[in-house]
């Protein structure tokens, strides 16, 4: 039996406990998945997985509060499971994780630069197991799947669910590149090279919150300090100052919380590369703290508890 | 009128242009396209894809000063000073469904009683020149809300691109003066050309869908919070659709403080968000996203639409739904609330 | 108004009175003398108030127009803008954008009997129509005025109280929520004080304003008592940005409440969908 | 730096109420030499400031930012500063990547009775502060810089930030 015929039957024995299962289905055209909310048994017929299926569904469980829900998860997502489990955001109890173990999933932008033409015009795409075949404006074009994974499969050291109720597939041994080019191009630039890319990139940041609404982690939603006007931290001003601020405002509050499932960058209607920021950070946390967020169940984030001592915190004695 | 202009020269004549205006094109930057403000030396991108953000921005900036006011110490009288626009502007390179959005506007923003100053300048100095689109995306359905895609209706100038460069027609005066540059050539037998590639882009957009019983529908379906949570689910409430539409007129006004000068600004505001309805008191109309959900796609296809002769407040551009994070799809949303049934 | 409508009049506020804890009365005159003297509105128009580098909301015109000294508007402090407005003090410049909205059917309600029920800060806008049906009292018939609030500190307008209950040709008739020393009037909840008092619907018509849970209850009393749904008005409050039918936020459906509103008819209201 | 020499910068300071405001203090009461750029506001605790203050005062066009609280171990709320010392660090650590050069943000521990050291701290932040000069303000600050911006924007398709 296929991993999705698994995933359907382990949904289907669950399914009567719960409010819904979260998955995914294809979404507006066959190169887009969308998230599918199971309700029935009838809706399992539409349910899908693979390397489209991006969408970080833990992002709408803090929204069932009370309720009791199922979700499928990629190794990614189960880090951000295990990061709100942590905060005490959701509880265990009310959640049934299925996991997935994910050989990965594609990024549309990287699909869209490859592509002969826009991925508007896709008439038709076939997945195969280690490439797509995409028609698109009539022209047919065959992508590998390996040049078109997100950047953060290329780096994942999690590709199988880390907490599940129940697991689905064979299990990985991961092979992650030690770090991803485009970052390490990126953080080599000078002070003024960076400053001058993020004034020209905040400049097209049309501060939707997009990256704050797909974010898992991003819990306060209608209550984000970015819309509340005393105290006021942010102007209504379009201006880049503004939008960089709120950039600022939501890698400051996931500090030792983000768990870099990418859906922030993923989500920007303008191809903002967020990430560059959110995992500058983690680096950041991860060599002061020893720590990443969402890989160990029951641990403290880093910012919310203190050492008397800090063995890596240069005391700075000036 | 109908001249041809090669790719080249529309380069140029954007060049020609930025001298005098304030010209936005469609311009590439990490792997997106947005309008921006067009400088010489930079490249046009009309074709690659469709610009992420409509060119509504030209006539309705995202931020916009109403006044400014300041206050004169010791006598704490402030002072105010109304900042109307200045100047003319081109967008050249939008696609028809991006020059009609403002014709969405007109009824709201210009009434008998009502005129709204900023935009009725800036709509009246800006000159649309729109590309007529050669082939429909998946998200596209601009021929079901009155329009297709070589649609002049908003535009000035439309170009066809014929080979390589394009046949431009006039559609109003403000395009006539445009295409009496130097840098356009007559246009032959290209035009017939023009018209072939026009009809052959709408015969590709299939049948159209039949909207007229949306607004009776939807308001039948006020009620049932049920609908809408469903329809809802995956939506995260962000304001990807709204900002990008180019219809959504909808705006909030705030103060910016700076010391003895403030500036009062319209900004482009978001159905979807929270804070949108939010009453002092604490209470809030429209609580959760179905709620707001039910309004934006409410408004767009049934109060709108009744208000306003049937016209839906919709351009079919489908940017809502391509560039939706969780692929949310509002032509499914009013499908499924036309075809409900108890 | 201006010919740009987002233009405020600058006014200077000559009187400020604290009514109860959390809630101030402005009075405001407009800076330019011709404006000020050619200002006209009806009673039930609102107006948009401005604190400079706070921002705008928007408050019931509530003197009557038939006094013209200033205008008047009762402001309970809840958020950014209110709590700016309650710092100032006489001699403060404001902005003030005027008049907006629908109004009362002042000629509709001629001859009638009138029955006002207020509940807290709803009081304000019935206080304008109130104020004028005084100043015109041969015009209306029977004129009742219910005016309840959680405890007499938290009743407005006790200044004119005194007046509104000794007055003759007016029945007017004040409800605290819950028994409280030294008052002499009524204890109970408006609805239940209105089924006391007992008016008869016949040729009259209820004018309500007051928490979205006063209104629920007080148009149940007032079906009970027989009221038709086009003799019982209310007047609606929404987050209000422009207040000229444009930014899009008050809507209830295809009704804009700064524009078709704030008053409306229950009967109107019906016809709704149900967001309020 | 006096500001008789050169133009003044902006540099805003935080301060813990009990030790080190009450540390500037004592220099100020024993009239030791200061620079005259910081600008002080009072917090109840080193653990009061929210890292986004610092963000903020850097976007709205400070030159430089000096936190000042009690030394580790010595709070006055027992460990308000530990939390502090945590997140400072990681703002600190963290501006690089913004092209903000962190090194216009400064931490640092004075208590009340160490004036001499208050003075050192605030010479030679505000020192260094002046060796880079005005901040560069984030939003263009005039129409050629918008332009430039647009120009920059018009770099094309490729992009090596993301995937």
């Amino acid at each position: 039996m296929s991993q999705l015929d698994d995933l359907k039957n382990a949904i289907k024995g669950r399914l009567g406990e719960l409010e819904c299962v979260i998955g995914w289905e294809q979404g507006y055209d066959s190169l887009h998945a969308t998230p599918l909310f199971i309700r029935s048994e009838a809706d399992l017929d539409r349910l899908i997985i693979g390397p489209l299926a991006v969408h970080n569904l833990v992002t709408y469980l803090t929204g069932f509060k009370g309720k009791k829900v199922g979700v499928v998860v990629k190794g990614c997502d189960s880090r951000s499971v295990i990061q709100l489990l942590n905060e005490k955001l959701i509880n265990r109890d009310d959640v049934v994780i299925f996991g997935l173990c994910c050989d990965g999933v594609v990024s549309q932008r990287k699909i869209r630069a490859a592509l002969p033409a826009d991925p508007g015009f896709v008439e038709s795409v076939e997945i195969g197991a280690s490439d797509l075949k995409v028609t698109v404006a009539g022209q047919a074009a065959t992508l590998r799947l390996s040049d078109v994974l997100a950047d953060k499969c290329l780096i994942c050291d999690t590709p199988d669910a880390i907490v599940s109720d129940v697991l689905i597939g064979t299990p990985h041994t991961p092979a992650p590149a030690a770090s991803l080019a485009c970052q390490d191009e990126f953080e080599a630039k000078s002070d003024a090279e960076k400053f001058a890319f993020w004034q020209e990139t905040m400049s097209r940041c049309i501060r939707c919150y997009a990256c704050r609404n797909a974010c898992p982690m991003c819990v306060c939603r209608d209550h984000c300090i970015a819309t509340s006007r005393d105290p006021l931290w942010l102007s209504q001003d379009n201006s880049p100052a503004e939008n960089m601020m709120f950039q600022m405002v939501h890698v400051s509050h996931l500090a030792g919380r983000c768990t870099e499932c990418g859906e922030c960058e993923r989500a920007c209607p303008v191809d903002i590369p967020l990430m560059l920021l959110r995992r500058y950070m983690n680096r950041q946390v991860k060599d002061v703290f020893e720590m990443q967020a969402g890989k160990v169940l029951d641990q403290t984030p880093p910012l919310l508890t203190f050492k008397v001592q800090e063995e890596r915190i240069n005391e700075r004695g000036w | 009128m109908e001249r041809f202009i090669t790719k080249e020269n529309l380069t140029r004549l954007a060049e020609e242009l930025a001298a005098t205006h304030r010209v936005l094109a469609p311009v590439a930057t990490c792997g997106t396209v947005t309008f921006r403000r067009f400088q010489p030396g930079m490249a046009l991108d009309l074709h690659s894809r469709m610009a992420a953000v409509s060119p509504k921005a030209a006539t309705f900036p995202q931020t916009e000063t109403l006044l400014t006011v300041k206050s004169e110490i010791p006598e704490k009288k402030p002072v105010i000073t109304e900042t109307l626009p200045q100047g003319k502007s081109v967008v050249i390179g939008c696609r028809p469904c991006g020059a009609r959005g403002k014709l969405i506007f007109n009824p709201v923003y210009e009434t008998d009683t009502t005129k709204d100053p900023y935009f009725i300048l800036r709509r009246d100095n800006t000159v649309f020149v729109s590309l007529a689109c050669d082939r429909p995306e998946t998200t596209c359905f601009c021929h079901s809300v009155g329009s297709g895609p070589a649609d002049p209706d908003g535009s000035d100038v439309l170009l066809t691109l014929v080979g390589d460069g394009y046949v431009a027609r006039s559609v109003t005066e403000a395009g006539e003066e445009i295409l009496k540059s130097a840098l356009f050539a007559d246009a032959g037998a290209k035009g017939k050309e023009a018209d072939a590639k026009n009809e052959k882009a709408r015969e590709m957009m299939g049948e159209a869908h039949d909207y007229v019983s949306a607004p009776a529908k939807l308001l039948a379906r006020f009620d049932d919070l049920d609908f809408w949570a469903a329809q809802s689910a995956k939506c995260i409430s962000c304001g990807a659709c709204t900002y990008m539409c180019p219809t959504c007129y909808c705006f909030n006004i705030t103060d910016d403080d700076q010391g003895l000068e403030s500036r009062r600004i319209r900004t482009w505001d978001n159905c979807m968000s929270h804070t949108f309805t939010l009453e002092g008191s604490g209470h809030n109309p429209r609580p959760t996203k179905a709620h707001r959900l039910k309004n934006r796609i409410g408004h767009k296809f049934s109060y709108y639409p009744d208000l306003h002769g049937g016209v839906m407040a919709c351009c079919g551009c489908g940017r809502c739904i391509k560039q939706c994070p969780a692929g949310v799809d509002i032509r499914q949303i009013v499908k499924a609330a036309q075809e409900y049934s108890e | 108004m201006n010919a740009n409508p987002y233009l405020p009049d600058m006014a200077t506020i000559v009187e400020v009175i604290q009514e109860t804890h959390n809630i101030k009365t402005f009075r405001v005159v407009i800076n330019n003398e011709e404006r000020m003297k050619a200002f006209t509105f009806r009673p039930g128009q609102v107006g948009q108030l401005s604190v400079f580098g706070a921002g705008e909301s928007t408050f019931v015109i509530n003197s009557s127009p038939t006094r013209k000294d200033y205008l008047q508007f009762s402001v309970m402090r809840v958020g950014e803008v209110t709590s700016r407005l309650h710092q100032l003090q006489p001699g403060d410049q404001i902005g003030v954008r005027a008049p907006l909205g629908n109004s009362f059917p002042l000629e509709d309600l001629k001859g009638k009997n009138i029955v006002f029920i207020g509940g807290g800060i709803g009081m304000a806008p019935l206080r304008t129509l109130f104020t004028y049906m005084l100043d015109n009292r041969k015009d209306y018939k029977d004129i009742t005025l219910l005016y309840g609030a959680r405890s007499p500190a938290d009743l407005t307008y006790k200044a004119e109280l005194p007046e509104w209950t000794s007055r003759k040709d007016v029945n007017t008739v004040l409800t605290i929520d819950n028994p409280s020393d030294g008052w002499e009037h009524k204890v109970g909840l408006i609805p239940n004080v209105l089924l006391e008092i007992n008016p008869k619907p016949k040729n009259t018509v209820a004018i309500t304003c007051g928490p979205p849970i006063m209104i629920k209850f007080t148009l149940q009393a007032l079906k009970k008592l027989g009221f038709e749904d086009e003799n019982i008005l209310t007047t609606l409050e929404k987050r209000m940005k422009c207040g000229v039918g444009i930014c899009g936020r008050c809507n209830i459906g295809t009704k804009y409440v700064c524009m078709d509103g704030p008053v409306f008819t229950y009967a109107q209201l019906k016809e709704l969908p149900s967001e309020l | 730096m006096p500001a008789q020499d050169v133009r003044e910068l902006r540099i805003v300071g935080f301060l813990c109420n009990w030790c080190s405001y009450g540390g500037a203090d004592t220099a100020g009461v024993s009239r030791f030499t200061q620079p005259t750029d910081l600008r002080i506001i009072r917090v109840p605790c080193s653990g009061r400031i929210d890292p986004l203050f610092i963000v903020r005062s850097l976007m709205n066009g400070a030159d430089g930012v000096l936190v000042s609280g009690c030394h580790p171990r010595d709070c006055h709320y027992a460990e308000g500063n530990f939390y502090a010392r945590r997140r400072l660090e990681m703002l600190k650590r963290f501006l690089p990547i913004t092209g903000i050069d962190a090194r216009r943000f400064e931490y640092t521990w004075v208590s009340a009775s160490e004036g001499q050291r208050w003075q050192h701290v605030v010479t030679e932040f505000t020192r260094r502060v002046h060796e880079f000069g005005p901040a560069p303000t984030f939003n263009p600050a005039s129409e050629a810089d918008w332009n430039a911006l647009a120009v920059q924007a018009g770099q094309g398709q490729a992009c090596p930030c993301h995937g």
